[in-house]
C-alpha cells in the first residue's frame, strides 16, 4: 500500500460523502450548544471540494500533466474549506489542511510523514484557534489522534497510524460529551454545555475515519 | 416553516438581489464571492470601514453601507460567518489609499475568517486594523468563554467610526474611536420567541409559551437563563441592570439608548421597553441624551429586544450626531 | 400570548409614553383624550394634516407626525377607531390658519368616527377637507362591500400630501394632491401568522402551518382566501398582479414600489418579495422609478407583507422626494 | 309604571351589565367576521356611561339640582358613547342615542313617545350609516324591534312597545345568520360572512331587553 495522491483524493472524497450522510447529525448536536450549521457548513465546503477535485482530475488527464502530490491535494483541500465553509470550523479545517500540506509534497508519504501530518494540522488548529485540550473543541479529538498515530508509528505502519489515530479521535469526540465548553459559541451556554459532544470533535473523527477508509480502496 | 422565501439555500442570495435594485443609488452587490459596497467605490483619502458577519441580523451590515458609514459589509450564509474570499475584495473596495478599519464581532468564526482575510489582504499591499466589538454582557468576559459577544452595539460603533472617517481622520484615529466605543457599549437581550433558519427547518431552541430567554445572542442561540414571561417592565431591567451595572454608569454621566427589536417585535412593544430603560437610567441619575429605537440588529423573525447603552461624550455624540445616509440608518 | 408589554390594557398608552420620551425631538403626545402632535404646533399659514385610525399599525400614524408629513396624529384603542374626542383637538391643533386636511382609512369606524370629530371641528370654526385611502384590491370595490379598504397606501398620501403642503399650497391643492394619490395607488396583502391583540389574547385567526391567508387587511382580520404555503416568488405574484391589473398599468409608465411588511416579517424576506415585484412590473414594462422596503404599516406581530404601487407623475415623484423628517420615515 | 329619568337610567346600567356578562360572546362574534372588539368597544362605552351616571347622582342629590329628564340620560349616553366607544358601532350608537334624546325631553313619556323614540334611534343609525335592512348589522335587528313597537302600541302601552321590540331585535339579530354582509368590516368577507351573527345586531337585541328588564325594577 503506498499513501498517494490518490489516497489523499479518496480520503477528501470520502469524508465529503461522510459530512453529507451525517449532516443531520453534526447539525443537531451545534443545534444543542451551538447554531445549528455545522453540518451545513461542512457539506457546502467538502463539496466544493470535490467539484476541485473533479475539475482538476480533468486537466490530469490530458497528456503533460505534472505528477500529483498527497501536498496538492491537501493543499487545494485548504484554500477550498477557507474559502467555503465559513463559521469557526472553515478557517479551523483551513489551516489544518494547509499546515498537512506543509509537510507531504512527495508524490508517495511514509508513517513518518503521515504522523507529521497530523502533527501539522492540530497545530494548524491551535495556532489559530487559541484551544487547549479540554475545552471542548475538536482538539479534543486531535490531540488525542495524534498522540495516538505517534505511538502506533513506533510499532507498525501508516495504515496502523491511521487507524489508531482515527480510534482515538473517536473516542476523544465521545470524551467531549461531559465537559464545560470554554472556546467557540458552546461557551456562551456555560455549564449548559456540558451532556453534549462537540460538533467539531464528531466532525474530525468522521474526518479521520475516512482516511482510514480510503485505505482499501485503490480507485475513487 | 413559514417564511416568504424561495429555495432556503438561496434565501442570501435572493435577499441580495432585491436589496440591490431597492437601493441601486447607495450599495453595489456582488456575487461570487458576495459583498456589498458603497455605489462609487471607495473615496480617495477616507479610511475605509469594512464589517461583515452571517445573514439573518438585517440590516446589520449590509444595510449601514452608504455614505457615513461601511464603505462595504460581507454577509455570510444565514448565521454562518462569511469566508476570507469574500471578506478579501471588500477590505481591497474600501481602500481609499488611507488605510481600512476592519469592524467584527466578537464571535470565533467571524474573527478567525477575518483574521484569514486580513492577512491574505495585507500580504497584497493594504493597510488594514481590525477592531472587535464585544458588547454582549450575557456572556462573562473571562477565560471561561469565546469572550463577550457582538450585538446590537457593532451599530454602534459603526456609525461612529464611519462618521469619524467622513471627518476625514487618519487610521489610527478612527480605530482609536472605534475602540472608544467597543469599551463604552455594553448590551443584553431576551427571546420571546425563537427564529427558524431557512435551510434548517425549525426553531434554534425550544422555548416554552411560558418562558422568555434572557441572555440570547443574535444567532438563535439558547440564553442563559429562562424566567417565566414577566412584563415588559420587569424585563426592560432585566436587560438594563446588567448594562448599566458592567458599564459602572454613574450619576451625572449620559448616554445612548438603544433599545433593539429581534426582527418579530413590534416597535410599540419595543417603546414599552424603552420606557422603562429609560426611567432606570434616570433613577440612576443618567441622562438619556441620545436614542434610538427600532429592529437593526435581528434573529430572523425572532421576537424579543436588546437594551443598548454607549456612554456618551462630546465627540462621541457629536459623531453620532453627523450626517447618515444608508438603506437602513439616515439623517 | 408572550409580549414585551405590561398591563394589556395600558399597551397603547405605555407605548406612547416611551414614544413620547424618545422622540421629544419631534413629537408631543397629549393624554385623555390621546392624540399626538408636531412639537412647536401647528404652522402658520401652512395646510395642517391629520391622520389617525386604530393602533396596531405602528410606525403608522403617529411614526409619520414630523416635518414634511402629519402635524397630528390620533391612535385609538388597538385595531378601534380613535372617539371623536382625541380627533377634534387634534383637527385644532394642527390648524395654522390655513385649513386640514384629514386622512382617513376606509372602515366604517375610522369613516364614522371622523365625520363626527370634522362636523364638530367645523362647527367650532375650522375648514376641513377629508380624503378617504382605500387601496386595498382584496376588497372589491362594489356594493357588496363596505368599500376597499385603506392599507399601506395611506403611508403614500400622507408623504405626498405633507410634502405639498410644506410647499405653502392651500387646501384645495393638497387635497386635490391628496385624492390623486388615492386614485393611483393599490395595495394588496398577505399574512403567514395572525397577530393577538393584547387584550384578546388569543391569535384573531386560525391559520393552519401550511397555509397563508391572501388579501388580509390590517386589522388581523381574514383576507378573502387561503392557499398553500408556496414559494415567496408565487406569493409576490399574488400580491403584484392584481394590483397592477386594478391600476391598469400600462406600458412605459412608472411607479412608486412599496413592499411593507406585516410588522413580524424580517427585512430580508421583504426584499425577495420587493425583487420579484419588481421584476414583474419590468416584464408589464412598467419602470419602478422610487422604492420603499419595510414594516411602515403593520398588524402588531403578524408575520405577511403587502405590495403597494402607486402610479407616478413628475409632480408626485418630487413631492415624494421632498424632505420629510418623522420619527419612522426620514430623508 | 312610568317611564321616567329612573327608568332610562336603570336602562343604561343595565345594558352595562349585559355587555359586560355577555362581553366574550360579542368578541367571538366579532373575531368570527370582524375584528374582535366589539365587546371590548361596548364595555369600555358602557362603563364609561355609568361612572357619569354615578357623577351625576352624586350632584343631584345636592338640593336644587333641576328635574331630571329622559333626554338627558340618553343625552349624557350619547356622546359618552361616541367619545369612548370607537370603532363604527360608537358613531352609530351614539347618534342613536342622541336622536332618540330628542324626542324624550320630558321627565315622563308616553307610549307613543316611545315609538317616536325608537324610530329617532334607528333614524340615526341609518342616517349615519347608510346601511339598509338586510345587510348584516345592527340595523337588521332595529328595524323589526321598530316595526313590532310600533305594531304593539296600537293594541297597548310603552311596556308592551318595549317589549314587542325588544323580542323583534332578538329574533332579528338571529336572523341575520344567513345573511352575507354588504356593510361595515364583515362585508370584507364576502360569502364567507354567512353563517354568523352579526355582533351589533346582538348587542341591540341585548340594549332593548335591558330596556325592558329596566320596567321592573322600581329603585335601580
Ligand atoms: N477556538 C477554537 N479552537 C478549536 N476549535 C474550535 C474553536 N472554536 C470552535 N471550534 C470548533 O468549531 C466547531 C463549530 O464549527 P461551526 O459550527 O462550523 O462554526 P460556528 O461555531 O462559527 O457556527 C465547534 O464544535 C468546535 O469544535
Ligand atoms: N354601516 C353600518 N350601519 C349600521 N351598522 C353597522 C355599519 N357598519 C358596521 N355596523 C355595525 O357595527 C358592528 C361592529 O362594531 P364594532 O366591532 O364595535 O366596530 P368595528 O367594526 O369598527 O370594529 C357590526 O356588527 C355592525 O352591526
Ligand atoms: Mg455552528
Ligand atoms: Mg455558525
Ligand atoms: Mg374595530
Ligand atoms: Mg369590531
Amino acid at each position: 500500500m503506498t499513501l498517494d495522491a490518490d489516497w489523499a483524493e479518496r480520503w477528501i472524497r470520502r469524508t465529503a460523502d461522510a459530512v453529507v450522510d451525517r449532516r443531520d447529525e453534526l447539525t443537531e448536536l451545534d443545534r444543542e450548544i451551538g447554531d445549528g450549521d455545522h453540518g451545513e457548513n461542512l457539506v457546502r465546503g467538502f463539496r466544493a471540494v470535490v467539484a476541485k477535485l473533479d475539475a482538476r482530475r480533468a486537466e490530469a488527464e490530458e497528456p503533460g500533466a505534472s505528477p500529483r502530490l498527497v501536498g496538492d491535494v491537501l493543499k487545494l483541500t485548504a484554500t477550498t474549506l477557507m474559502s467555503t465553509v465559513g463559521g469557526a470550523s472553515g478557517p479551523l479545517y483551513g489551516t489544518a489542511f494547509l499546515r498537512a500540506a506543509k509537510v507531504t509534497g512527495h508524490p508517495e508519504i511514509d508513517t513518518r510523514t503521515i504522523v507529521a501530518m497530523l502533527e501539522s494540522a492540530l497545530d494548524g488548529i491551535t495556532a489559530r484557534g487559541k484551544a487547549e485540550p479540554g475545552e471542548k473543541t475538536m482538539v479534543d479529538a486531535w490531540t488525542p489522534a495524534v498522540d495516538a498515530a505517534e505511538r502506533a508509528a513506533g510499532e507498525g505502519d501508516e495504515a496502523d497510524a491511521l487507524r489508531a489515530a482515527a480510534a482515538a479521535a473517536d473516542a476523544g469526540s465521545t470524551a467531549t460529551i461531559p465537559l464545560v465548553a470554554t472556546k467557540g459559541r458552546a461557551s456562551y451556554l456555560g455549564e449548559r454545555s456540558a451532556g453534549h459532544e462537540d460538533p467539531g470533535a464528531r466532525s474530525t473523527a468522521l474526518l479521520l475515519a475516512a482516511a482510514v477508509e480510503a485505505l482499501g480502496e485503490e480507485n475513487a | 416553516m413559514k417564511k416568504l422565501l424561495n429555495d432556503p439555500e438561496n434565501a442570501v442570495a435572493d435577499s441580495l438581489a432585491g436589496f440591490a435594485l431597492a437601493h441601486a443609488d447607495l450599495v453595489q452587490v456582488h456575487h461570487d464571492p458576495t459583498y456589498v459596497t458603497r455605489v462609487g467605490g471607495a473615496t480617495t483619502g477616507k479610511v475605509g470601514l469594512v464589517s461583515g458577519g452571517g445573514s439573518g441580523h438585517e440590516p446589520l451590515h449590509c444595510g449601514f453601507v452608504g455614505d457615513g458609514m461601511l464603505d462595504a459589509a460581507v454577509p455570510g450564509a444565514v448565521f454562518t460567518s462569511p469566508t476570507p474570499d469574500g471578506i478579501v475584495p471588500a477590505l481591497h473596495a474600501a481602500d481609499g489609499g488611507a488605510g481600512v478599519l476592519a469592524i467584527v464581532k466578537n464571535y470565533t468564526g467571524d474573527v478567525l475568517n477575518f483574521d484569514l482575510a486580513v492577512e491574505i489582504a495585507e500580504a497584497e499591499g493594504a493597510r488594514i486594523s481590525t477592531v472587535v466589538v464585544n458588547d454582549d454582557v450575557a456572556v462573562e468576559n473571562s477565560t471561561h468563554t469565546a469572550g463577550r459577544r457582538g450585538v446590537a452595539g457593532t451599530l454602534c460603533v459603526e456609525k461612529i467610526a464611519g462618521a469619524a472617517a467622513m471627518q476625514g481622520r487618519g487610521l489610527e484615529d478612527v480605530t482609536r474611536i472605534a475602540r472608544r466605543v467597543v469599551e463604552n457599549v455594553r448590551s443584553m437581550g431576551v427571546a420571546v420567541t425563537a427564529c427558524t433558519v431557512p435551510h434548517v427547518g425549525k426553531p434554534s431552541f425550544d422555548l416554552p409559551p411560558d418562558e422568555l430567554e434572557i441572555g440570547i445572542g443574535i444567532h438563535g442561540e439558547p440564553g442563559r437563563r429562562r424566567v417565566p414571561v414577566a412584563p415588559a417592565d420587569e424585563v426592560a431591567q432585566m436587560l438594563l441592570d446588567p448594562v448599566a451595572d458592567d458599564l459602572e454608569l454613574s450619576r451625572g454621566e449620559r448616554v445612548l439608548l438603544f433599545v433593539n427589536g429581534m426582527g418579530g417585535t413590534p416597535s410599540s412593544e419595543l417603546y414599552v421597553v424603552y420606557g422603562r430603560a429609560r426611567r432606570l437610567l434616570e433613577q440612576r441619575g443618567v441622562t438619556v441624551a441620545r436614542s434610538l429605537v427600532g429592529s437593526y440588529v435581528t434573529s430572523l423573525e425572532m421576537q424579543g429586544a436588546s437594551v443598548t447603552a454607549l456612554r456618551l461624550d462630546d465627540e462621541l455624540e457629536a459623531l453620532w450626531d453627523a450626517p447618515v445616509h444608508t438603506a437602513a440608518l439616515r439623517w
